[in-house]
């Protein structure tokens, strides 16, 4: 009966709850948003062009920066891509090693993710719990490399350094202890009325359209899509590891907390079995051309000394060839292309960030939905500008 | 003691304002916002006789007035809205849904 | 003259008061928060920061004072001048104490309470009503587009709950029969069987339900968690005062914080049973100082419920707090109304 | 006392008034009329009726007023364009009326017979209002409240995009 005229508002890139620089112009009419357009590139780095110019080892720290909240993964994913041009095999104790690290991350993601997102929506409390625990996650990941988000822990075939002594005590006392947080998550928001008010029913998408648009990781199987490439395609040996994949039914904001805190709980238990089954060995694999010698036999063996000085100075030579090996990130789909033309840097290198094809469902989830809403869907899809713009 | 000449004084300078304020001014919300001023005009009055008279009656007048006032204000701001969602516009020189 | 003099020292002495309210409720809400969320708040400015929010105050004092090119000027500057003066207008005709003599120092006992007003409960609800004006017109003048959202947020979020605030009160005027605070606070003199105070939540079945109305109304008034949608940095940045810098809106800020201390003092007054309790009054010279402290933690304790809100619940959404106030609590506060004729025509009969 | 109090209340009314009419911005005309109705509710408290002055606050310039700053926001209105020539068609009614209303005041002023006649009981108190409002006044307290119902319907209806 009566027309009304849309208001056109800037969000961001400098707004308090679109997690980083991202830009939305929204059409409203009212509070009501009609038409969604994300802007990207406010933090663009050039990260892929960059690593042309790089060794291999060295394009491994710039991917510390791009989901900056889960570095561990994206180190793994690229070492994986790279170990596959170089062809050389990981020992057990490294790929439990990473496969620890990597819940450990992921857990951690989620935990940034479940106060970020808890607070956008005004549950204030959570975000200071949340970040209390990643804190130690942190800790833990400070102990083995020295670094608290710029990790680049791991190496072609391996690790950059062992454990330290005494290690796996400290993350099983984490990991007990955190599991106890996690039900005081789950205390605060599961069944508070404000909190189901908020994100049952909002951002609905299902399973065949989530399919469509490329979503993956969580948001996808909050849809109620069992994909995760931990089981469809494992790698690091997930596939010795027991584990559920937990699985949404509305694909709404609610049920992608769900899912999330569930695979925080999955991660948990991997954490655990990865303890307890720890192999013992190297940890890294013992290929003249492709893993530094250790520190100690500089001193006393030649063809150390020369594989040595042959690594950091042309740095790893892989044989000419393509490579993508996908993992399951704490955000989705994540995976390196790499084509190599025999030299010791990257021909090329691709990323296929979650976070980018995630994103580009927003203006579809939003339609429709209040501002409030939109804030409480962008959280829920755990976007990080950092692999986004790339 | 201030005479009660002095109120109707008041009462009949606000409204004489609001009169010249309905040919004076052309948007339908200044307009109505005259009328308030008129109705408190007389309110003045009211209030000021049911002192000196003394009778009551002239505040529950009033206090029906404001009644009265507060239905008018949302049922006009509707039209309003509802006008200008229409026509875009709210001078009173250009609505002549009226006249044919 | 005397008189006159003695008006005037109580409206300095209960101007400092809610001016001094303010920096303690601040330092009180983060200490009580950050302890809620185990960690420590501030802790280095004097001991425990207690001196935090002074250090604060005086940093916004010398902070640029900026004026957003398009502002419209005027009104912009009168809005946190409306803003702060309504907010402290509510506290003239609070009763703070009972009479008292200062210790022998006055002659005449005179009432704790700058004036007694017999339309006093309606002088508060004009100050309210008068509240949303900083609101709006900051939201309006700042010619931004958030400020605007969050002002029209806020017009519509405190006219809809005035209604409820001003309904979930009538109970308590049919119990004291009086618009006067200071009648009011009187009718609950007194304890039952010796040790239940006679306070409105314990007089009648419908008081305490009254009472939670009032305080969530009284939330929503003061636009705090979780029902601070005007201001809801996550989604309009920080609402109607986005543009604000400085003094301003350090006023905006004490103003928001000195409506709570109202609204958590008028609740007192209501339903608390003001400054009565064991021991409060009587003949004795240090009965008042008692009332006052009565009052003083009474007060306390509703702004701790505040900070505990603030806490625990997520935001609601614009339009979800405009049906629970419309399809919730207006329709309680008429049933609690009815209830309460109920239970004071089966008490005389 | 009483009478500084009244000068200064009439001619911030009166004042606000005008100014009222004369402001091209809606929100300035909108806030000068607030002004005009809080300086109308201290004449009441003078005139002994502090409960009315009290509802003239909530209601008029609590609600109503808010509504109207609502509205102007809502549509954000601007000023009225200055080019166009106000309305010279209407200018002489104008002052005819207003001329013919002040000659009326004048004429009252002259040989008004209630001139200083002596003040009634000091202050009316809400128990009175409310023992005349439901007895005497009771049709029409009843009548009103029909009446505003009819008003938030009518009200809804109107604004509502979909019914």
């Amino acid at each position: 009966m009566i027309k009304t005229e849309t208001m056109t508002i800037n969000m961001g890139p400098q707004h308090p709850s679109t997690h980083g620089v991202l830009r939305l112009v929204l059409e409203l009419d009212g509070e009501r948003i009609v038409r969604t357009v994300p802007h990207i590139g406010y933090l663009h780095t050039g990260v892929e062009k960059t690593c042309e110019y790089k060794t291999y080892i060295q394009a491994m720290t710039m991917t510390d920066r791009l989901d900056y909240l889960s570095p561990m993964m994206n180190n793994l994913a690229f070492m994986l891509s790279t170990e596959k041009l170089v062809g050389v095999e990981v020992p057990p104790r490294a790929q439990a090693i990473r496969v620890l690290m990597n819940e450990l991350q992921r857990i951690a993601s989620h935990l940034v993710w479940l106060g970020t997102h808890a607070l956008d929506i005004g549950a204030m409390s959570v975000m200071l719990y949340c970040f209390r625990e990643r804190e130690m996650i942190l800790d833990l990941f400070e102990e083995v490399c020295g670094a608290r988000l710029t990790v680049s822990y791991f190496r072609i075939g391996g690790l950059s350094a062992d454990l330290p002594e005494g290690y796996l005590g400290r993350v099983k006392d984490f990991i007990t202890y955190f599991k106890q947080r996690v039900d005081e998550y789950e205390g605060l928001l599961t069944r508070n009325k404000l909190w189901l008010r908020r994100t049952v029913g909002i951002g609905k998408i299902n399973a065949e359209e989530a399919k469509n648009w490329g979503f993956s990781g969580p948001c996808l199987r909050a849809s109620g899509v069992a994909w995760d490439i931990r089981k469809t395609n494992p790698y690091s040996g997930y596939e010795k590891y027991d584990f559920e994949v937990p699985v949404g039914v509305n694909g709404d904001v609610y049920d992608r907390y769900l899912v999330r805190i569930a695979e925080m709980r999955q991660s948990a238990r991997i954490v655990e079995q990865a303890l307890a089954s720890m192999p013992s060995g190297a940890h890294i694999a013992d290929a003249p051309k492709v893993t530094l010698p250790p520190r100690n036999t500089l001193h006393t063996s030649m063809e150390a000394l020369i594989h040595h000085f042959l690594i950091i100075c042309n740095g790893v030579q892989p044989p000419p060839g393509e490579a993508y090996v996908p993992i399951e990130s704490s955000k989705g789909e994540l995976g390196f292309y790499m084509v190599s033309d025999g030299s010791a840097r990257p021909y090329r290198v691709r990323m296929r960030p979650p976070s980018f094809k995630n994103l580009q469902v927003l203006p579809k989830l939003a339609e429709g939905l209040m501002v409030a809403d939109l804030i409480a869907v962008i959280g829920s899809i755990d976007i990080v500008l950092g692999e986004i713009d790339r | 003691m201030i005479p009660l000449s002095w109120y109707l004084v008041v009462s009949a300078v606000l409204f004489t304002i609001g009169v010249v304020g309905i040919f004076f001014r052309r948007d339908l919300i200044t307009l109505f916002m005259c009328i308030e001023l008129q109705l408190n005009g007389v309110n003045l009055a009211l209030i000021a006789f049911s002192r000196y008279l003394p009778d009551i009656s002239g505040q529950i007048i009033v206090f029906f007035v404001i009644t009265v006032a507060a239905a008018e204000a949302a049922v006009g701001l509707a039209i309003m809205i509802a006008l200008f969602h229409h026509k875009e516009h709210l001078d009173s020189e250009r609505v002549n849904l009226m006249q044919g | 003259m005397i008189e006159l003099l003695i008006i005037a020292v109580k409206c300095l002495v209960v101007f400092t008061a809610a001016l001094l309210g303010v920096p303690f409720m601040v330092w009180f809400e983060r200490k009580v928060v950050a302890h809620m969320q185990m960690r420590l708040g501030p802790m280095y400015v004097g001991p425990h920061g207690v001196l935090q929010p002074f250090a604060d105050a005086i940093k916004l004092m010398f902070k640029e004072d900026f004026l957003p090119p398009q502002a419209n000027k005027v009104v912009y500057y009168l809005a946190p001048v409306l803003g702060m003066t309504t907010a402290v207008l509510a506290f003239s005709v609070i009763p703070f104490g009972p009479q008292t003599n200062l210790f022998g120092l006055l002659k005449e006992p005179i009432p704790l309470q700058v004036t007694d007003l017999n339309i006093g409960l309606l002088i508060i609800f004009s100050a309210t009503a008068m509240g949303v004006y900083g609101i709006v017109l900051a939201g309006w003048s700042s010619n931004s587009k958030y400020p605007l959202l969050g002002a029209l947020r806020s017009t519509a979020q405190m006219a809809s709950y005035e209604l409820s605030l001003g309904l979930s009160t009538v109970s308590i005027l049919m119990l004291a029969g009086s618009l006067s605070l200071n009648e009011i606070v009187n009718a609950q003199a007194g304890l039952y069987w010796g040790f239940i105070p006679r306070w409105f939540v314990f007089q009648s079945p419908t008081g305490f339900a009254a009472f939670l109305l009032y305080f969530i109304c009284g939330v929503a008034e003061t636009n705090r968690a979780p029902f601070d949608l005007p201001e809801a940095e996550t989604e309009l940045v920080a609402g109607f005062h986005t543009e604000y810098s400085s003094m301003k809106f350090a006023m905006f800020f004490m103003a928001e914080y000195v409506n709570m201390i109202a609204v958590s003092a008028i609740a007192t007054t209501l339903f608390l049973g003001g400054w009565h309790g064991w021991g409060a009054g009587g003949d004795t010279s240090y009965g008042w100082v008692i009332g006052l402290g009565w009052f003083v933690a009474k007060v306390i304790s509703l702004l701790f419920v505040y900070v505990w809100l603030r806490a625990t619940l997520p935001r609601l959404r614009y339009d979800q707090l405009m049906a629970f106030g419309w399809k919730f609590l207006f329709p309680a506060s008429l049933v609690t109304i009815l209830a309460t004729a109920l239970w004071i025509s089966r008490q005389v009969s | 006392m009483t009478t500084v109090f009244f000068l200064i209340f009439a001619l911030t009314a009166i004042g606000a008034a005008v100014a009222m009419i004369f402001q091209r911005n809606p929100v300035y005309s909108c806030l000068c009329l607030v002004l005009a109705f809080f300086a109308l509710a201290g004449l009441y408290v003078l005139l002994g009726a502090p409960f009315i002055a009290a509802i003239q606050i909530i209601v008029y310039a609590g609600a109503i007023m808010v509504l109207f700053l609502f509205v102007i926001m809502l549509l954000n209105l601007s000023a009225e364009e200055r080019e166009r020539p106000k309305r010279p068609r209407f200018l002489p009614f104008a002052v005819a009326v207003g001329g013919l209303l002040l000659l009326e005041l004048a004429l009252v002023f002259r040989r008004a017979p209630l001139l200083g006649m002596p003040a009634g009981q000091s202050e009316t108190s809400v128990e009175e209002i409310g023992l005349k409002l439901f007895t005497d006044y009771i049709y029409p307290f009843e009548l009103s409240s029909v009446l505003i119902l009819a008003a938030i319907i009518g009200a809804v209806m109107l604004a509502k995009r979909k019914i």
